[in-house]
């Protein structure tokens, strides 16, 4: 019994680092432009359509490299055309553009790269690896492409930190996010910032897409892992990476947990026609945690001034 | 220009307060609703009806109850779909297991159990705000439609997981035609519009506002943050559910649970944001606006001439739409209901300009 | 005269009876208190009043005391007018915004007993001045806000008392009876109020009017103007001036008319909007601010509405006037004006809150006539009177359909309008006073001996239209060496009407020939000069430039086809002047601190000019003493120019018709 | 919690009480063991230098913060935890030292807001908005009415309140917290960025409330001269700590206070 719970838990971790991907790209706006970017599926999408069908036509290696030109370009438009001309506004009216964007970006990338199933094949071998085989019947079956996502998410969480630590760009970006104003005083010019987070975005985005992509295959519906990353938003906290990180090891394996061991109960007593119960016990999950700690995880606690 | 309102003075504070002091307005307003009852029904044909009339009025009414705990609380919400799903599905269950019930009844019977399950969900809002709050009520949206789609006994064990309504009747009259179910629709949406003035302008609509606007002075002044937000998401979820049940019943017919998924809710969002949060007429203008609007450009191609595949058209419309989003928020953030108001001012003092 | 006035309708009090009798369910008063529009019909204004009257017996009001009144336009203070009449007591309205030494003077003057006021802010003024009212006993308040910890020995609130006679009333049944005795015993010839002037001239004197005679007149202009108990009226209009005594008092009950009392003073064009008189009064210069206004606001208008706002005026100018009087337009000018009472006139009229006008009037002081013209373009049934405290407000008004911008009308009925040999203007009118106030000098002087009343004002009837043109204060009317007459304020007046001319000075009382210095309007010439390339480096250089003379000269000669228009002035014309180097200047003592130039004075100090004027000469050197803003004094020193300017003909045989 | 009447408590006799309060934020402490109290139907001034912990001081007061130590005592009744709507429930009003109006809300429906607590219709009626609810609301739109008029803010009434300046917003909060009828106002520095002439109006409208309403005023305040021109008594506090509590006359007079404002302008 103990062995297939393993087996879950580390599958589940491993779906959770995949959340963690798309919930990075959140946080990262989030924290710099307090916009609550509701297109991120949408870019996910659109930066996996784009590397699939790119490299039909080329090398893996060039379609990513042409694919991340793309995602800057689209950055800019988006700041250009969306941002700017909405400065100021309240939070829910970026937030209602930003769904608008996602429209108008799963439009366009099914209008350009066509909307069937398409594969991107990272050149990690399908097979799954088993571990453990003394230790449990059968061993732990392990899948090869999630290690690599997990590798892929090590890596750009690490690339990240030394971004926001060592670059001047980094920097101003924290600065930016702690205080719009003062960050605007001492001479960091907004919009730039925006383009910037918004393309790092974008890049975190194809690194999602292709993982995503490769196990699911590229399709509309990756959209829509958008939607699983926001409790990991707010489990972690919408400013904090190491929370989007720690937040989606926790949904991932919450979820596969609960479908395995809660479902077949919920089944039996409900009288229930199947399971599927991993559509909403993230949130449930994120949101009885809530109700203990309102800021989230790394959130940190606001005290209100009178 | 057209407001003559010299000699319009108050001689009472029920005249003061009206809903609409200005006669022109109340001119208007009445022409308008006589004309939706009596010279529409002349000449609208089926389609205008099941495609047009009948899914803003339903919708509007939807609006109108995340209006208030949106545009009127401050409390945003994504789980309008599936309170929606739970009016639908508290009206089935109802008109199933007790077919001699009026069909008033279980209207209101769906807003009840929409409005039960709103509290529910709406607990977090006391301790979390603003997106995070969003965030949660997807909760509530997601659990609900799996809830539907799952739990056979809602469904009534039917195979498919869809579900469909007999004959409906309201005291021996049918309500089958398109167009009795538009006056039927219609003379609810009235009938639920004015309630929802009626409250929102008086104290129950004072405290949402007041906690939308400052939940610390909200306080100070006796405002209770645990009651003024439960009895918005009440308020709302009640609407929600009839515009719900509404839409199961006298739209759809026979349904299944993705009727009411997360798209319905961020359509209804849309419908408020665009028309205007804070404003019941923006409601209107807002579902309206995004009713006719894939409507329109799903019939462009075709008016303009260009053969396209349906798949392409489909994706065009997404572009369109999110463009058109994104360019309205642009030109006016505060919805078209702001546009109408700003006409209605330059109006009221034409020649001048303020 | 007074026998037109039935027994039982000669005095306010009765009217007030009759009023509730016949149009007791009608409004007769509104007030804008507590956010809406608080209305008395006529049998609840008389039940406050029978009440306010009996507490004000109980206070120790009796027959023929005078009781002050103080405050701005207010219910409660129109009641102590009427709730003192009922007693057979004076009321004596005294302007609010008195100082408190023209205060103690008038209630002094006026033997007060006691007085009806406002607020904290009038009480304390009396206070202030109680050792000088030696006859003073109690004071009434209308807003108790502030007066709470007074001494209420002799402070009453109004309601206080009208709820003490309401109880009174109601408990005493003699009490009532013997009210209604007292209203009853009224007389038309009791002295029904005490209007004091406002004493532009020496002390205010207190013009004593009778019930009969004031109700005579307002019976006159009542029918007139076809007022009735359907129309509108709004009271912003100071309570103590004979214009409000008359509009919304005395024609308000014998039209039995409602009247609108302003929630404050700062709310009088936002209440005159939401009311929407049909019956409305304004002095001038009211009507000068609104247009101003429109005109500002119109400035920040987008590029078309401006345009469309100008072509309409335009339109309007043409043909609203004709229009209005009921004159032949063409058809295309009636589309036209249609078209523009759509887009601008009703609009514009609406948002002034005047669409409801049906009459109104301005008086007080001569109007502008492209001001007036304006007004009348829109469709404004907007005309003029002429008169004064002494004729209870009216000798002339403007009939519909006959109006002239530079005529007052002729005389109203029952109006005999007689013009002395030295062209003072004497009337006879229903509503003329009794008498001066404890003045019989004064009132001797007033009057002529076979009952006539001396205006002041000099003026004559248009030969054309035989209305009554008033052209100066007759003390002020000079002559010619001639005999002609030579009325100054009326040629400034003309010549001030162009915007160029900010100011003129006309002289010619015992000279040969008229002749004017000029103040040209910066502003406005200034703007000619930038659209005409005129380059100057100060008002002086503007002032003394060739062209302005030119554009000056012209409106003079205007001025002067004008003038010759009419025999009594046209010996008047304009032959010589010259445009002053300085603007005319309080701080020099030039013009008082109102703007009225002091005529003496600036014929001393620019004498060089007026010697210049009539010996001939082309231009004259001056130099005077100026004060400048600092305070610092200087001179300036000027070589002014003097022009001629052409004159019409005069037809010596018309000059006797007259 | 339903505190008595306040017109059990005569005038002059203690109204609130403060005793042994302590309050700290982590580590830094707003306020030390103050013990001072509030007579029904004076002015009472809060004053001292920045920093002082006056604002602390009237969010005890209304229940904004809880103190670690120390209790507080209003119309006779010692209250342990609560909450603020508790305390309006029990009669407490206050206005704020940055204007916390209702922006989307016009300066009626601010005050009217105010009288939340006075109106009992439920939802049926109010949705109806005939019968009692009407009549309610009527009734209280005049109560609201008389403010405005009280307040001089008649022309005003309809406008929202964001569009206002600041000085007749300060009014409009005032009269929002008058609405309430409190028992007990608190002023928090109420002609905070005036000009002279909004200032002695609002110390005009400060006095008549205390007149015509009899209401008990707790204040803080910049302005030396308006405080001791408008107080009966006054509280001087510094880092926390109470210094002096006495008549205006004898505050100005002494050691302490001096020496704690020194080098303060005012």
């Amino acid at each position: 019994m103990l062995g297939p719970i393993i087996e879950t838990l580390i599958g589940g971790l491993l779906t959770g680092v995949l959340y963690a991907l798309v919930a990075l790209g959140f946080v990262l706006i989030f924290k710099a432009s307090g916009v609550f970017n509701f297109a991120q599926g949408a870019m996910v999408l659109f930066a996996a359509l784009s590397v699939a069908r790119l490299s039909e036509v080329m090398p893996l290696v060039f379609a990513v490299a042409i694919a991340v030109v793309i995602m800057v370009v689209l950055a800019y438009v988006i700041e250009r055309l969306v941002l700017r001309p909405l400065v100021n506004q309240e939070g829910i009216i970026l937030f209602m553009a930003t769904l608008g964007v996602a429209y108008f970006i799963d439009g366009f990338g099914q209008t350009v790269w066509g909307s069937d199933i398409y594969k991107i094949n990272l050149g990690i071998p399908k097979d799954p690896m088993f571990f453990f085989e003394g230790v449990f019947p059968g061993g732990i079956l392990i899948d090869r492409e999630e290690v690599a996502a997990a590798a892929v998410c090590a890596i750009l969480v690490a690339g990240l930190a030394i971004f926001f630590q060592v670059t001047r760009t980094g920097r101003a970006l924290r600065a930016v996010a702690d205080d719009h104003q003062a960050a605007q005083s001492v001479g960091i010019p907004l919009n730039y910032i925006w383009l910037i987070v918004w393309a790092v975005a974008g890049i975190v985005a194809i690194a999602a897409g292709m993982v995503w992509g490769s196990k699911l295959g590229v399709q509309f519906s990756i959209s829509l892992v958008a939607l699983k990353a926001l409790p990991v938003l707010i489990l972690g906290g919408f400013t904090s990476i190491p929370g989007a990180i720690v937040g989606g090891l926790i949904i991932g394996a919450g979820e596969k947990l609960a479908e395995v061991l809660l479902g077949p109960i919920l089944i039996k007593t409900f009288d229930l026609a199947g399971g599927g119960i991993e559509n909403w016990f993230a949130y449930m999950l994120a949101l009885v945690f809530l109700l203990f700690r309102p800021q989230g995880l790394f959130g940190e606690r606001i005290i209100e001034r009178i | 220009m057209l407001y003559r309102e010299a000699g319009q003075f108050k001689t009472s504070y029920q005249a003061d307060q009206a809903i609409f002091p200005i006669a022109q307005d109340r001119w208007f307003v009445w022409g308008l609703v006589a004309f939706g009852f009596l010279v529409l029904p002349l000449f609208a044909d089926q389609y205008l009806y099941t495609e047009v009339l009948i899914p803003v009025l339903i919708l509007s009414l939807a609006a109108i109850g995340l209006n208030i705990l949106t545009g009127y609380c401050g409390q945003l919400s994504l789980g309008t779909g599936g309170f929606m799903a739970v009016g639908a599905y508290a009206a089935y269950n109802l008109a199933l297991r007790l077919p001699e019930t009026n069909l008033i009844v279980v209207f209101l019977f769906a807003g009840l159990m929409a409005m039960a399950v709103g509290v529910l969900f709406g607990i977090p809002s006391l301790r979390i705000k603003g997106f995070y709050l969003a965030v949660a009520t997807l909760a509530s949206q997601f659990f609900l439609e799996w809830a539907f789609a799952r739990v056979k006994w809602f469904t009534n064990y039917a195979p498919s997981g869809s579900v469909a309504v007999g004959k409906l009747e309201l005291f021996g009259m049918p309500i089958q035609t398109p167009m009795e179910k538009y006056l039927f629709v219609l003379a609810i949406v009235v009938v639920m519009t004015l309630a929802a003035k009626n409250l929102i302008r008086g104290r129950l609509g004072r405290m949402w506002m007041a906690t939308r606007d400052m939940d610390i002075a909200a306080e100070i002044i006796g405002i209770r943050p645990l009651y003024a937000k439960l009895s918005a998401f009440a308020v709302s979820s009640f609407f929600i559910g009839v515009s719900g049940a509404l839409w199961a019943f006298l739209r759809l017919g026979s349904w299944e649970p993705l009727a009411f998924d997360i798209n319905r809710s961020f359509q209804i969002l849309f419908m408020v944001i665009i028309g205007g949060l804070g404003s019941l007429l923006g409601s209107f203008l807002g579902a309206a606006f995004i009713v006719l609007m894939p409507i329109f450009l799903n019939q462009l191609p075709g008016i303009l001439g260009i053969p396209m595949s349906t798949a392409l058209i489909s994706h065009l419309e997404f572009m369109v739409f999110g463009a058109m989003i994104v360019f309205f928020l642009i030109v006016e953030p505060h919805g078209l209901a702001r546009l109408w108001a700003i006409a209605k001012e330059k109006l009221r003092l034409w020649p001048f300009p303020y | 005269m007074a026998s037109r006035v039935s027994a039982d309708a000669d005095t306010f009090p009765k009217l007030l009876v009759r009023n509730a009798r016949a149009f007791g369910e009608r409004p007769a008063m509104r007030h804008k208190d507590l956010g809406i529009w608080q209305t008395w019909t006529w049998a609840q204004v008389l039940d406050e009043a029978r009440a306010y009257a009996a507490g004000l017996h109980r206070l120790g009001v009796r027959r023929s005391d005078t009781v002050a009144i103080v405050g701005g336009n207010r219910p409660r203070l129109y009641w102590s007018v009427t709730a003192a009449q009922m007693l057979g007591a004076v009321p004596v309205p005294v302007y609010a915004d008195a100082v408190a030494d023209e205060l103690a003077y008038v209630l002094a003057h006026a033997d007060v007993r006691f007085a009806a006021v406002e607020d904290q802010e009038q009480v304390d003024k009396i206070l202030s001045v109680s050792d000088r009212l030696p006859k003073l006993e109690k004071l009434v308040y209308d807003e108790p806000k502030g007066l709470r910890d007074y001494d209420h020995a002799n402070l009453r609130a109004i309601d206080d008392v009208i709820a003490d006679g309401r109880k009174a009333l109601a408990e005493d049944g003699k009490l009532a009876s013997w009210l209604d005795a007292e209203i009853a015993a009224g007389k038309g010839s009791d002295v029904s109020i005490i209007l004091y002037t406002s004493g532009t001239t020496g002390q205010s004197k207190g013009v004593v009017l009778s019930a009969e005679r004031c109700i005579a007149a307002a019976m006159d202009t009542v029918a007139f103007d076809r007022l009735n108990e359907r129309d509108e009226a709004l009271s912003y209009l100071p309570m103590a001036w004979v214009g409000d005594h008359y509009l919304n008092y005395a024609q308000q009950f014998v039209a039995a008319f409602c009247t609108a009392c302003t929630e404050t003073r700062d709310t009088a064009m936002a209440d005159l909007r939401e009311i929407g008189p049909t019956f409305f009064f304004a002095p001038p210069r009211i009507f000068e601010q609104m247009l101003t206004r429109v005109m500002i606001r119109m400035e920040d208008a987008g590029v078309l509405k401006r345009a469309m706002f100008r072509y309409f005026i335009g339109v309007a100018r043409r043909y609203g006037e004709a229009i209005l009087n009921g004159q032949p337009v063409p058809f295309a000018g009636r589309l036209l004006y249609a078209l523009g009472l759509l887009l601008v006139y009703g609009p514009l009229k609406n948002v002034l809150g005047l669409s409801k006008v049906r009459v109104a009037y301005t008086a007080g002081e001569a109007i502008g006539p492209d001001l007036f013209s304006f007004y009348r373009s829109l469709g404004l049934n907007l005309k003029q009177l002429y008169g004064q405290t002494e004729a209870f407000l009216y000798v002339t008004a403007q009939p519909d359909g006959q109006i002239y911008a530079d005529t007052v009308g002729p005389a109203m009925p029952n109006v005999d309008i007689r013009i002395a040999d030295n062209g003072e203007v004497l009337f006879k009118s229903p509503g003329m006073f009794v008498s001066y106030f404890k003045d019989d000098l004064k009132t001797g002087e007033t009057m002529t001996p076979d009952g006539y009343v001396k205006t002041g004002d000099a003026g004559f009837f248009d030969a054309k239209t035989g209305h009554l043109k008033i052209i100066d204060r007759a003390k002020d009317v000079g002559k010619l060496r001639d005999g002609t007459l030579f009325p100054p304020k009326y040629i400034e007046n003309k010549l001030k009407f162009y915007p160029n001319i900010r100011e003129a000075v006309a002289y010619g009382d015992g000279r040969d020939f008229v002749a004017v210095m000029i103040n040209i309007d910066l502003t406005a010439v200034g703007s000619w000069a930038e659209r005409n390339n005129v380059v100057y480096g100060s008002y002086q250089e503007l002032a003394g430039h060739p062209l302005v003379y030119d554009m000056i000269a012209k409106n003079i000669e205007e001025t002067n086809r004008s003038l010759a228009e009419d025999p009594v002035t046209a010996g008047a014309q304009v032959k010589r002047f010259l445009i002053l180097h300085k603007e005319l200047d309080a701080d020099d003592g030039e013009v008082t601190r109102t703007q009225k130039v002091r005529r003496g004075f600036v014929a001393e100090r620019y004498a060089p000019l007026i010697a210049a004027l009539y010996d001939g000469s082309a231009e004259a050197d001056i130099s005077t003493e100026v004060t400048f803003e600092d305070g610092r004094k200087g001179s300036i020193s000027a070589r002014v120019k003097v022009r001629d300017v052409a004159t019409v003909p005069v037809k010596p045989a018309m000059g006797k018709a007259a | 919690m339903r505190a008595p009447a306040a017109s059990d408590i005569a005038a002059g006799e203690v109204l609130l009480s403060v005793e042994d309060v302590t309050l700290s934020f982590g580590g830094v402490v707003a306020l030390r063991d103050v013990s001072f109290d509030i007579k029904k139907g004076e002015i009472r001034a809060i004053i001292g230098p920045n920093g002082a912990g006056k604002t602390s001081m009237l969010n005890v007061i209304n229940g904004f913060y809880q103190p670690q130590k120390g209790s507080i005592s209003f119309k006779g009744e010692t209250r342990t935890k609560m909450r603020p709507y508790d305390a309006a429930d029990g009669g407490i009003a206050r206005t704020f030292q940055n204007v916390a109006l209702f922006k989307g809300m016009s300066a009626l429906d601010n005050i009217l807001a105010g009288r939340t607590l006075k109106m009992k219709r439920g939802w049926f009626w109010q949705m109806l908005r005939i019968g009692p609810a009407l009549t309610e609301e009527i009734e209280h739109r005049k109560r609201v009415e008389e403010i405005i008029d009280f307040l001089e803010i008649q022309a005003i009434r309809k406008v929202p309140v964001a569009r206002l300046p600041y000085g007749l917003q300060k009014r409009v909060e005032l009269g929002r917290a008058l609405a309430m009828e409190p028992d007990l106002l608190l002023l928090d520095e109420p002609m905070a960025g005036m000009n002279l002439e909004e200032k002695e109006d609002m110390s005009r409208f400060i006095i008549d409330v205390n007149d015509h309403y009899g209401t008990t005023i707790a204040l803080i305040e910049h302005d030396m001269g308006v405080v001791m021109d408008l107080s009966d008594r006054v509280v001087v506090l510094d880092h926390g700590v109470k210094i002096a509590d006495a008549t205006p006359d004898e505050v100005k007079k002494d050691q302490a206070v001096i020496d704690a404002y020194l080098g303060v302008a005012h």
